[in-house]
């Protein structure tokens, strides 16, 4: 049946291929935080453990191994102990099973800083805030980058002599560095905008008129941090693929059959619109990267904030989860932007084209 | 030892698997004896370009046999030893060269290939005798990068490397297809000069049946990877068995015959 | 005989280096086209002859420029007629090109038929799409192809025999006056190559274009497709006349360098030697004095590279050579007689 | 062909800006007299003749951070630069040469890693690293998490060189294939390592400043983005102290535009096809 239909072949081959690196980030998860010497559970003890007694603080300790499925636990919950009543650390096979059961069942375990928070909480408050931000800026960042980029190679002369160091200049600017500058001017210096957060602090995150007045209000800046250089890194990808098929062959060709000028820009823009689009999936990553930086900068309610807080409380459960929810989305985006070309291009369509 | 020099029997070359399989070669026999001219002629995509890889050892067989001198091509290990013997000029002889490196150092590569290198004196005196034999001065090349040179020029500088090297076997891949009309009677010229003085075997690899005619001993057709008529020249090209090799020749244009009618055509 | 069609009047054209220089690369080029006529043009890489096609759409595009002479069709020029004009007056709808890549010329997202749409509607504005339509599926099927599968694919999904075939469909939808056929052929194997000719000349014979150009570096070809043949070198026509005069007794000597590189496959082949010709055609930013063949003329003589060559009369033919009257038989040997 | 570059505006416009910041880097400490270690002043000390870019939270010389900070991302920037694009071009290089079942393997896994952001695994492996954090560490890990895509583009130029005529040539010539990627493909890819290694090198330097931000920066030194991470937590920007933030802002978006300019300018030069 797969066979009539090489776009839906091409769509299933991607997922599988997706579902293959989800499993690969999945288990980088796992083991890149046990990759130091550092021991969650000892570097929140030394923490804790300042004003408590022995006792209690063995406790706590316990309670966090187990949190944190480091030791074994027998089928009624219970931790498993030798024979000095010391708890028997899990090995890493069985550490790495719970772990996945608990993945599977959504589960991303408790927090150690808000503790007894459970992390799926705190995650779940952030993940609508950081994809209201940046789904929408990535793709206006892109559209508007592309047809600037096509306008520029189309156009040369002033407009691109102009416009292209200015669209290097926008790519080169770190989204964060590009969020402090618009914080200082806008916000401390002509008090314009607010400095920091996602709405009004007296409200609540309900669909009230008034909240998505205020959220709008705060989402201008961070918008503008995040939507400059993606602009500016598109415009000029698109640029130089736009130069590359004005030379070619059937752009030639269509201009020897006198077909209008604004016939050919069309068909300019569409062919170099695919590879930004194979572009755009791989630099979707680093993309989203950069934005969450500069969420850090506007102190923007989403998991940039969420990650550097749990950086600093040295919150071990929260960072593996966000990380891995982020790294979900991101996989997620890519497929998108991958069916997508499947539909778009007719080379897929086709079944010519590559399915890697 | 028979006078043979290529034995092939069910040769085959195939690339990629499953669905995708492509065979470029299917199933061949044929042999080509010492000292002989043979032409593979065919069009583009036929496989000949594959066949003589494999003549040259630079893609190994799928399936079936190919002696060398009554041998295995593969079966010596140090591939060397079958390209001292076997050498090739190829279509486009800028390409062919390093554009890093001057024309007269990489043609000093070429002694790279020796079972002992000679004296430095000796290699520069030889790449001269070799440049003179091709009718270009050593000053003309003094210095220079392939892409100063013009098309014909480099070809000759591919035939110098065969007069260099004096294998016993030549296989020359469309050596005339990318120089000039003006240019390719020299370049026959000197392929025929070699022939004589090195008393090669030559394997010409063109889709040029009036040039294979011209200059083969015995011509190969080449259709889809097999090989659809080999023979004689006047045999192959007069008295055509095969159906491929009637049409080839049908749709060839030529001057003396008449090529399309046009009253039919309207 | 009919009013010429094309008429091409010492047409010269330059191309302008960064650093100044103008390189003369067609240089008083002059001839006519006649209603179902085939000319044909000969040269080698570099002669002029890409240069020239350009001339004569009138597309003049930075570092190509206009120097002088006239083209015009049906009697009216079709110099400096500003870009637009020429978009949709002139290009497609009087001249039509086939280009060289094929292969490569179709836009590879679009299906054929709407780039068919796009070449009419760029044309006629306005036109009904489903007039349109019916149009493209009835010239289509008077080409050979099946219409309704061709029209509604995308390029990569057809052979590449019937990608030339839409080429040709597509350039020739407006009926023009004069084709042009940039090496159709160059690219392809020898079969589809003879069809691509045989379509050229159906076309031609069916009044769907009224005359036409073929340009190749194979003059042997020429004998079996144009009624007379221009060998163009150096920017220069050297030698122009009928078919039968050109190929069989050819007076300049480049003209006869160029037939004798071609081996047919028939008796008696193989005694005849071909005469190897080095070295490269002439820089054309300088000014040459005299026959600009004449560094690797195999019969040049002592006042050659210095007399001025001029297009004369020899035998019913133009030639530039001073002494085509005496051009021995032995330069190349595709002699006379042998017919 | 390196001649064209010195033609080029926008090469010798990029190139001078970026050795303008190693001068700032590696030639103003030996005509000042900096030092990023002592207390000069109060917090956040507007600039002044003595101290051009004032201090910072913690009343240090604020120009003597910015040049120490300068030189460490410097550091890591060409560090990481380097391991990524050798460790990319070795891959790419083989892949593309050899082909086979292990290129099959490294491409997949390239392009697997492709698609996981670098920045996750940065955070994580990071932040498992406490206090083993050194800048060499750090940087060793941005070159090892970023050769991906040098990988995948390398790659890709090597295997059209593969069945160039120059290779068979060189094979039938008797080249080893050391020989053969050293003298017969490198040299084509010389002009494009260099551009990766640009590239690589900014992205490297920007990787640094991003995970310092988060407060996973060197713990055995100062970098421009560990000052910012400072800037930030003390809450320079409310405070006004510009002083604390743009400087180090500044310099890693120059070096960064700087770095892009001759990459895009040599790019250029060296693909015809790009300019007019």
């Amino acid at each position: 049946m797969l066979k009539e239909h090489p776009t839906l072949r091409h769509v299933f081959g991607r997922a599988g291929w997706y579902f293959l690196t989800f499993l690969v980030a999945g288990t980088l998860n796992f083991v890149l935080p046990r990759l130091g010497d550092a021991n969650p559970v000892d570097v929140v003890m030394s923490k804790v453990s300042g004003n408590i007694d022995a006792k209690t603080a063995r406790e706590k300790e316990e309670a966090y191994l187990k949190e944190f499925g480091l030791v074994e636990v027998d089928s009624a919950g219970k931790i498993v102990r030798d024979a000095g009543g010391k708890p028997v650390k899990a090995s890493i096979v069985s550490q790495f099973v719970n772990y996945v059961g608990m993945c599977l069942s959504g589960d991303f375990g408790t927090s150690i800083h808000q503790y007894p928070k459970k992390v799926g909480e705190i995650i779940k408050t952030a993940i609508p805030w950081t994809i209201a931000l940046q789904l929408p800026t990535i793709v206006f960042g892109w559209i508007i980058g592309n047809i600037l980029g096509a306008l520029a190679a189309y156009k040369r002369g002033v407009f691109d002599r102009l416009f292209y160091p200015l669209a290097l200049l926008a790519s080169a600017v770190p989204a964060f560095c590009f969020g402090i500058l618009l914080v200082y001017l806008f916000a401390i210096r002509l008090e314009w905008f607010p400095a920091a957060g996602g709405y009004s602090e007296g409200l609540t995150q309900t669909l009230s008129w008034e909240f998505i007045r205020s959220a709008s209000y705060y989402y201008l800046l961070p918008f503008l941090a995040i939507f400059i250089p993606v602009v500016g890194g598109q415009a000029i990808g698109m640029r130089s693929m736009c130069i590359y098929e004005l030379g070619t062959d059937y752009v030639k060709y269509a201009k020897l059959l006198g077909i209008k000028e604004n016939k050919i820009l069309f068909y300019m823009f569409r062919n170099a619109m695919l590879p930004q689009l194979t572009g755009l999936a791989l630099a979707l990553g680093a993309m989203v990267g950069g934005s969450l930086i500069a969420e850090i900068v506007f102190s923007y309610p989403g998991l940039g904030l969420t990650i550097l807080t749990a950086i600093q409380g040295n919150d071990y459960s929260v960072i593996t989860g966000a990380t891995l929810l982020l790294t979900v989305c991101v996989l997620v985006a890519n497929f998108s932007v991958d069916v997508l070309i499947g539909f778009l291009d007719p080379r897929v369509a086709a079944g010519i084209a590559r399915s890697e | 030892m028979s006078d043979l020099k290529f034995e092939a029997k069910d040769l085959s070359r195939t690339f990629g698997h499953g669905k995708r399989l492509v065979t470029a070669v299917d199933r061949v026999s044929f042999s080509i004896k010492d000292r002989e001219i043979v032409s593979l002629v065919g069009q583009s995509g036929c496989g000949k370009t594959v066949l003589a890889k494999m003549l040259l050892r630079l893609e190994a067989p799928s399936s079936g046999e190919l002696l060398f001198d009554g041998k295995p091509i593969g079966g010596v290990p140090d591939p060397r030893q079958h390209w001292r013997k076997v050498q090739a000029v190829f279509q486009d002889p800028f390409s062919a060269f390093n554009q890093f490196f001057t024309i007269r150092s990489q043609l000093k590569g070429s002694f790279t290939l020796f079972e002992t290198k000679p004296s430095d004196k000796e290699m520069e005196e030889r790449v001269d005798q070799a440049l003179l034999a091709v009718n270009i001065k050593p000053k003309e090349i003094e210095g220079k990068y392939p892409f100063e040179l013009s098309g014909g020029q480099m070809q000759r500088m591919l035939l110098a490397r065969i007069f260099i090297l004096r294998p016993q076997v030549l296989i020359a891949d469309e050596p005339t297809s990318m120089v000039d009309a003006c240019s390719r009677a020299s370049i026959l010229e000197y392929l025929m000069k070699l022939k004589q003085e090195l008393s090669m075997t030559i394997v010409f690899v063109t889709h040029d049946i009036g040039l294979a005619y011209y200059v083969s001993d015995s011509i190969f057709i080449m259709h889809a990877g097999k090989i659809v008529e080999q023979g004689p020249p006047d045999d192959v090209t007069q008295r055509p068995k095969s159906e491929f090799t009637k049409k080839l020749l049908d749709d060839i244009p030529n001057v003396h015959r008449t090529w399309i009618d046009r009253t039919t055509a309207a | 005989m009919s009013e010429p069609i094309l008429e091409v009047q010492d047409l010269r054209l330059h191309y302008l280096t960064r650093f100044g220089e103008k390189i003369h690369a067609v240089d008083g080029v002059t001839f006519e086209l006649k209603k179902g006529e085939i000319l044909g043009i000969a040269g080698e890489s570099g002669c002029g002859k890409t240069t020239l096609v350009s001339g004569l759409l009138g597309l003049y595009i930075p570092p190509l420029h206009h120097t002088s002479g006239d083209v015009r069709i049906e009697g009216k020029s079709i110099i400096g007629m500003g870009v637009e004009r020429n978009r949709k007056e002139v290009l497609g709808q009087k001249i039509a090109m086939i280009p060289q890549g094929a292969l490569n010329s179709l836009n590879p997202t679009r299906k054929v038929k709407d780039l068919a749409t796009d070449m009419i509607l760029a044309h006629e504005e306005g036109a009904d799409r489903k007039v349109v339509y019916d149009r493209l599926r009835e010239r289509f099927g008077r080409i050979g192809l099946d219409a309704e599968h061709v029209l509604n694919s995308y390029p990569v999904a057809l052979p590449a025999g019937t990608k030339q075939r839409v080429v040709i469909g597509i350039s020739t939808l407006m009926n023009p006056k004069v084709v042009i056929a940039d090496e159709p052929t160059s690219a392809l194997d020898v079969s589809t190559q003879k069809a691509v000719i045989r379509l050229l000349f159906e076309l031609l014979d069916q009044g769907i274009v009224s005359s036409m150009l073929f340009i190749t570096h194979e003059l042997p070809l020429l004998r079996h497709v144009s009624s007379r043949i221009a060998v163009m070198y150096a920017g220069e026509f050297v030698e122009h006349g009928t078919t039968e005069q050109v190929i069989f007794d050819g007076r300049q000597p480049y003209t006869r360098a160029l037939m004798g590189s071609m081996l047919s496959a028939e008796p008696g082949q193989k005694s005849k030697k071909p005469i190897a010709i080095e070295g490269a055609p002439p820089n054309l930013a300088k000014p040459i004095a005299g026959c600009r063949f004449a560094e690797r003329c195999p019969v040049a003589r002592l006042d050659c590279p210095t007399t001025k060559q001029v297009l004369r009369i020899v035998e019913g033919r133009e030639v530039r050579c001073k002494y085509a009257e005496s051009t021995p038989q032995t330069v190349g040997n595709m002699g006379a007689g042998s017919t | 062909m390196f001649k064209g570059l010195l033609k080029s505006p926008a090469f010798l416009f990029g190139a001078g800006l970026f050795v303008l910041t190693l001068l700032v880097a590696f030639v103003a400490p030996v005509f000042m007299n900096l030092d990023a270690k002592t207390r000069v002043g109060l917090a956040y000390v507007a600039p002044s003749s003595a101290h051009w870019l004032g201090t910072d939270h913690l009343g240090l010389d604020m120009l003597s951070r910015l040049v120490a900070g300068l030189r460490s991302s410097l550091y890591v920037g060409f560090l990481a630069g380097i391991v990524a694009t050798i460790v990319g071009t070795l891959i790419g290089v083989y892949g593309g040469y050899k082909g086979g079942l292990l290129d099959d393997i490294l491409t997949v896994l390239t392009n697997l890693f492709l698609v996981i952001p670098q920045l996750i695994v940065l955070i994580l492996l990071s932040a498992s690293l406490q206090e083993g954090r050194s800048r060499t560490l750090i940087a060793l890990i941005i070159g090892m998490t970023g050769w991906t895509w040098s990988a995948r583009a390398v790659r890709a130029q090597a295997s059209t060189l593969r069945s160039r005529d120059h290779v068979s040539l060189a094979r039938i010539n008797g080249y080893s294939t050391l020989g053969i990627v050293v003298l017969h493909i490198l040299p084509y890819l010389l002009s494009y390592v260099f551009m990766v290694f640009i590239l690589q090198t900014a992205i490297a330097i920007l990787s640094e400043a991003t995970i310092s931000l988060l407060g996973l920066g060197p713990y055995d030194s100062v970098s421009l983005g560990t000052i910012l991470n400072d800037a930030i937590k003390s809450e320079a920007l409310l405070d006004g102290a510009w002083w604390a933030f743009f400087p180090p802002m500044i310099l890693v978006t120059v070096i960064a535009f700087s770095l892009y300019v001759v990459n895009t300018a040599m790019e250029g030069v060296f693909n015809p096809r790009l300019r007019k």
